[in-house]
């Protein structure tokens, strides 16, 4: 089922609430190694984003919509979402 | 379905939505903004949320509720900019029994709080502003620094 | 305060009555008449009642829920004849955080269903008709031998 | 604070939902010797009133609207119901 990966992909960052407050930004685009995983996805946000170090370890993350751990392996074209601890109700 | 809405929510129609002939009871429960948090005075929230992927889970709660218990949901959040008073969250559970009734409706309210992505900004009477972190006490930040930014 | 009513009742009305601006929850319980019991089709009730006592006993009720939860409460039960669909009870609890709101919303329903001088009669599809026993199986009557005599 | 019991009390009984069915009564005047008790009275309504032996043996009881041992003793003037099993909500 699966192709070699590209050399490169493109993954949609979306940051929510406090995490979009401290960095600044609620959506940024990332250009990844082809076989990044999401760790690789959160190095380059905690280096390229202002304040972005400041960013837990181990955020809350989703791909695609879905929980995933951390060592995910991204595609081209995902949608990855960093959740600061939720609050609803 | 739709879960997340921007506008005043109604207890009463979540009931509508969950009553029948065949019901014998129905649980609620509504969370209101309150004028206080840990002592200090509360103006307002906003509720931010990931809309694709909170209206996902709301629905995923929701079929995990009703293959639980044999019940009727209906489950509404607010997101938005809210006042003292406002309702931020209607759940309404239908059944034949009330120990069914609660123990739904509470399950769906728990739910929601660790579940869905929603998070709660808090703008104080002292004018400072902070984002609600369950798992630990409110971090304050300086006031409203970002002013009334709407995201997500 | 009174807790019963012959009057439909607005559950509504119970919410609003606990309400407030430092609430940040508000369970609420409705039993409402259901088509059916144990099987067989349920066309109406007849809620019967000994007023003096059981105003005194909700009041008891009250005053021992406010005492173990941090909560207002609203009751109002219906006497008289009820249709399916009609509310027969309706309790409110508004309290700071939703556990207490549950606990205590859901034990004054107990509370009610074992405590208050107040007699359920049921009217079933095939003519007859019984008084409602907890300790028992509901005990059939002939046909409706009394008519619809309201006491008490 | 006890006078000595009269010869006779007059109590108001009360009877609910199937128990006024059984003996088609919900409310008799009972007449009973000054010292009676609950006990007293519910034998004089399991005599005197049509299908009266059909009710309980120890019904539950209501003196002046508070619950009671079956052992309470009674005074002229009080006002006893019998409380078939509860069934509100």
């Amino acid at each position: 089922m699966t192709a070699a990966a590209p050399a490169t992909i493109t993954v949609r960052v979306l940051l929510f609430a406090s995490y979009a407050d401290l960095t600044g930004r609620d959506e940024v685009t990332a250009t990844l190694p082809g076989s990044a995983r999401v760790t690789d996805l959160l190095a380059w946000v905690r280096a390229v984003l202002p304040e972005g170090g400041k960013l837990p370890d181990r955020p809350l993350v989703a791909l695609n919509r879905t929980h995933v751990r951390l060592d995910a392996v991204l595609a081209d074209g995902d949608e990855v979402a960093l959740l600061p601890p939720m609050a609803g109700g | 379905m739709t879960y997340l809405t921007g506008d005043p929510i109604s207890a009463d129609q979540l009931v509508s939505q969950v009553s029948g002939p065949s019901r014998g009871g129905i649980a609620t429960f509504v969370g209101l903004v309150r004028d206080h948090q840990d002592g200090r005075g509360v103006i307002r929230l906003e509720y931010h949320a990931y809309p694709a992927m909170a209206e996902l889970e709301c629905g995923a709660v929701v079929a995990e509720v009703v293959s639980r218990w044999p019940v009727s949901i209906a489950l509404m959040h607010r997101t938005g900019s809210l006042s003292v008073g406002d309702v931020a969250i209607a759940v309404a559970a239908a059944g034949d029994h009330r120990a069914e009734c609660f123990d739904a409706c509470r399950w769906v309210v728990e739910q929601v709080k660790h579940r869905i992505p929603i998070w709660k900004k808090e703008f104080y009477a002292d004018g400072s502003v902070a984002w609600v972190d369950p798992t630990q006490l409110a971090t304050p930040l300086a006031p409203d620094p970002l002013g009334s930014v709407h995201r997500g």
